[in-house]
């Protein structure tokens, strides 16, 4: 199974969850890459924890769902609580760090972005924070380029794609940062 | 062909109605199938088509069925509370031949069950939902492209063979998005349903040739004839005789008999020298396909044979895929609805199910699990 | 065939099957004379009906013709308009099939005020099925399934559509036949969701087990216990216990739906070709 | 036949016994006696003569048994 990565996105309802695990996925497609997004619905979505899935590979992808994650992005403490624990033992957590002080003990690598609090100060819209994780995502784990993320972000946000290609590439910067 | 693009299943099969022709739309939200209904409201009238949200599934369905016989093709989508109303109109589309295509978006049953959890349990509602004997077809996607495919598919199947066309999807392949390149719409083969050329004195609407499918006339178009659910002579009217329903009975029972190579489709994966042989359809196919590369992997010679067309069961293709292996296994997201089918045309090998009933997906390792315990046992 | 609506029937299927007596043969027959003297294109014009006595009419009328499942022939109906509007259609469909399992599609046409003529033949009874009580089985009286008098009540079909929004209500009866062929007439005529009750009898399922006479009897009872709408006003609600009104009920001009529904089409077309310059 | 009045207007009674259902309408609703019932309860034309042409009864045959014919105006 050559370079096939999963990746999971969670927070809460209205963060913006499954809408950067869309712009993931398509920047992946403009990588070349074939994928998948899955994400949970019903009550799960209108409110409370939220989560979006994202498969990026070079083969086709056949089981669809992601078990164990490589990426976990963690946007809210009751995701860190449920989802932490369960990532490969090398894989990659990005936390918001503004609104998730504690995290469980994991063999995982841990890059701490105060997501909420940047999209808020820096960029000045609190709205933006899902991009900005997702830069910060992406660019930690070397999962897509930037060009295409930024392309991404255009083609599925063209009203605010000034704004939020500032928070992606924000995030970019700070997924760069090893501690 | 089209730009890659990441698509929902839902909004492909929405997207694949409307570029095989689809002009007419009635339905009530439901979940996990309501993406289709919202495309269809947004979509169809840029097109010329109309979308109507009926006040009940019952209604969804009866709407198509009236907007069908004014010539256009029409489809509603549902899913498992909603496809159980539907059940008597399909049943009055099979007995008038009235071309239509039905979407349902399997979800956990009986009854409200789980809405947004995935399941494959309506294989025998799809069959046998309406009551009395009846031809009927049922595709199933196991991919948002197959999504797209299996819907066009599905569209064309109706109009040639007048008959109801169930579109089995699933709660994953319905919701989740994939990379897809889809064809353009010019690229599609279409299927429009024979229209009669005799003049009005002398067409009789269910009166078929050895094709076995009758000429149908559009309403409005001055053939002035009658549809009714009642069993009816060749002119349409209504007839208690034995001789007549016998008649009626047959050539509906008997229609998709000379189509069934045409109408069977499917897809295997390394079965060529195999020794075990997983069946599935859907999203469970997916996990049988992944369960195939594990196995092979640790030794084990497995393939895959995913049917996309469940009814009428293939026989003849299991019969011959099944041939010479050592045990087949069927897993599908119910209690062994497929695997009871199977069941009924396989003679000598094994035959075992991987089935789960509780939301969750079966996953490849469960999968490869069940092979390991039938291989220890072969 | 002996009556001037023989082109507009299937007249090799008669006589129906209809019971001696019964008033759907004569509510039959105003509706084609309703729909002759309206000069409608007998190509462009399809009748839906139902399951029961009264939807079996369609099997015997001249035109593009369903005969759908029980209580379903509205939606059937607003299909066909919705997929193509330059047709007239016509509901027939009956006390239990439009009242009771298809009450909820009644509603929701007359709401979206939908250009169908509903001609809802009331008999007070289920007669295809041998007598039992439907939703406008009078309170106390027998059926099948009321041995003991009927225990609910029934209600004001005409008042429950008008409430729903139709914009055209009017109540006959097989007894008023030219006051009956004038209503479905300006049924026709009016752009939007139109619902006749046309009173009928059935001697053989109602009649005889509520001591009502036979056909000709009841007939006269229709005829002594009309009062039509305008009489109706000036009179005192106890004088009109028991009373069935009948005319044009309900008049009122609204937006209808497959006509909002080809604007938005041609919104569509209008920009596209705006796009093309 | 019998005698017509010249000063009233003639017209015809036509009756199709085959479909007639003896329901019995035609002449209960009759004012003038014109039609009659046979053995079985059927339609008959007792009397042409005296038919006024108010149609009572062709409008009200649920099975389309009768037509009145004969002059206009």
């Amino acid at each position: 199974m050559a370079n096939k990565l999963s990746i999971r996105l969670s927070g809460t309802g209205g963060q913006g969850i499954i809408l950067g695990g869309i712009i993931l996925a398509e920047a992946a497609i403009l990588d070349g890459k074939e994928v998948v997004q899955t994400q949970s619905y019903g009550p799960e979505a209108r409110g409370g924890a939220s989560k979006a899935e994202v498969i990026i590979s070079d083969e086709t992808i056949k089981y669809p769902k992601v078990t164990t994650p490589e990426y976990l992005l963690l946007m809210s403490q009751e995701a860190a609580r449920i989802y932490a624990s369960n990532i490969k033992e090398d894989g990659l957590i990005v936390v918001d760090n503004s609104i998730v002080p504690e995290l469980p003990q994991v063999k995982a690598k841990i890059v701490k972005v105060p997501v909420s609090q940047l999209a808020r100060e820096e960029i000045g819209n609190e709205l933006t924070a899902n991009i900005l994780a997702v830069g910060a995502l992406a660019s930690a784990g070397n999962i897509v380029s930037l060009e295409s993320l930024e392309k991404a972000v255009a083609l599925r946000l063209p009203k605010v794609a000034e704004l939020n290609i500032k928070a992606l590439k924000l995030g970019w910067d700070w997924g760069q940062k090893r501690d | 062909m089209r730009k890659a693009q990441l698509l929902q299943g839902n909004q492909a099969c929405a997207m694949a109605a409307i570029d095989a022709g689809v002009r007419f739309y009635a339905g009530y939200p439901i979940t996990p199938s309501t993406e289709i209904a919202e495309f269809m409201a947004e979509n169809l009238p840029k097109v010329g088509g109309k979308f109507i949200q009926m006040e009940d599934e019952i209604a969804g369905m009866a709407a198509i069925l009236g907007a069908a016989l004014t010539g256009v093709k029409a489809i509603t989508a549902t899913s498992g509370p909603g496809f159980s109303l539907k059940q008597e109109n399909i049943g009055f589309a099979a007995m008038t031949e009235i071309p239509c295509v039905i979407v349902n978006v399997q979800r956990l049953g009986p009854s409200t069950g789980g809405p947004t959890a995935p399941a494959q349990g309506d294989v025998m509602q799809a069959r046998w939902g309406t009551h009395g004997d009846h031809p009927v077809i049922a595709l199933s996607p196991a991919s948002v492209l197959e999504s797209y495919d299996i819907t066009v598919q599905a569209i064309n199947f109706s109009e040639k063979f007048r008959v109801p066309v169930i579109v089995l999807l699933d709660e994953v392949i319905g919701h989740m998005r994939e990379k897809v390149i889809l064809p353009s719409p010019e690229e599609l083969t279409l299927i429009e349903r024979k229209r009669t050329n005799l003049p009005p004195a002398e067409y009789k609407p269910y009166e078929a040739d050895s094709t076995r499918i009758p000429a149908i006339a559009d309403f409005g178009t001055g053939y002035r004839w009658h549809v009714t659910g009642l069993f009816h002579d060749e002119n349409g009217n209504p007839s208690g005789k034995a001789d007549t329903i016998h008649k009626q009975a047959t050539r509906l029972l008997t229609k998709l008999d000379p189509y069934l190579e045409e109408i069977t489709l499917y897809k295997s994966y390394c079965t060529e020298d195999a020794d075990y042989l997983l069946i599935s359809f859907g999203c469970t196919a997916r996990s049988a396909a992944e369960a195939v590369d594990m196995a092979r992997s640790k030794g084990y010679k497995v393939g895959l044979l995913q049917l996309q067309t469940i009814w009428p069961f293939p026989e003849q293709l299991v019969k011959e895929f099944c041939t010479g292996k050592k045990a087949v296994i069927v897993p599908e997201l119910n209690a062994g609805q497929l695997r009871g089918e199977v069941q009924k045309v396989i003679t000598n090998q094994t035959l075992s199910g991987v089935n789960k009933i509780n939301g969750d997906l079966i996953t490849p390792e469960e999968i490869v699990m069940k092979i390991k315990e039938v291989a220890g046992q072969c | 065939m002996l009556i001037d609506v023989e082109n507009l029937m299937r007249s090799h299927r008669l006589p129906h099957i209809w019971c001696p007596g019964c008033g759907n043969g004569i509510i039959m027959k105003a509706i084609l004379e309703g729909i002759r003297e309206s000069n409608l294109d007998l190509d462009k014009t399809v009748i839906v009906s139902g399951i029961g006595c009264s939807s079996r009419a369609t099997g015997y009328l001249n035109f593009d013709t369903i005969h759908t499942t029980h209580g379903r022939a509205i939606a059937f109906a607003t299909g066909v308009k919705l997929a193509k509007p330059e047709l007239n259609v016509f509901v027939i469909t009956g006390d239990g099939d439009g009242a009771a399992i298809g009450g909820n599609h009644l509603i929701h046409a007359a709401r979206r005020n939908i250009d169908l003529n509903v001609i809802l033949f009331n008999n007070n009874i289920y007669g295809m099925t041998g007598g039992q009580y439907s939703p406008l089985t009078p309170h106390g009286k027998f059926a099948t399934t009321s041995p003991y008098g009927n225990m609910e009540r029934s209600f004001d079909i005409c008042n429950l559509v008008q409430a729903a929004g139709a914009t055209y209500v009017a109540r006959g009866t097989a007894f008023h036949t030219k006051m009956l062929i004038d209503l479905i007439k300006n049924a026709i005529s009016n752009k939007g969701f139109s619902f006749v009750e046309a009173v009928t009898m059935c001697p053989i399922s109602y009649g005889r087990r509520n001591k009502m006479g036979n056909a000709p009897d009841m007939l006269k009872w229709q005829r002594d216990n009309a009062v039509n709408v305008k009489a109706a006003q000036k009179m005192e609600p106890e004088k009109l216990a028991g009373k069935i009104i009948i005319g044009e009920l309900h008049k009122e001009t609204a937006p209808e739906y497959t006509e909002l529904y080809e604007q938005l089409i041609a919104r569509f077309r209008k920009g596209a070709e705006g796009d093309g310059q | 036949m019998g005698e017509v009045n010249k000063e009233t207007k003639k017209y015809t009674v036509e009756v199709k016994q085959q479909w007639c259902k003896s329901c019995g309408i035609c002449y209960a609703l009759c004012p003038k006696g014109v039609l009659i019932k046979d053995q079985l309860g059927k339609a008959v034309v007792k009397d042409p003569a005296l038919c006024i042409g108010c149609r009572i009864c062709e409008e009200h045959c649920p099975d389309y048994c009768i037509k009145i014919g004969g002059e206009e105006k």
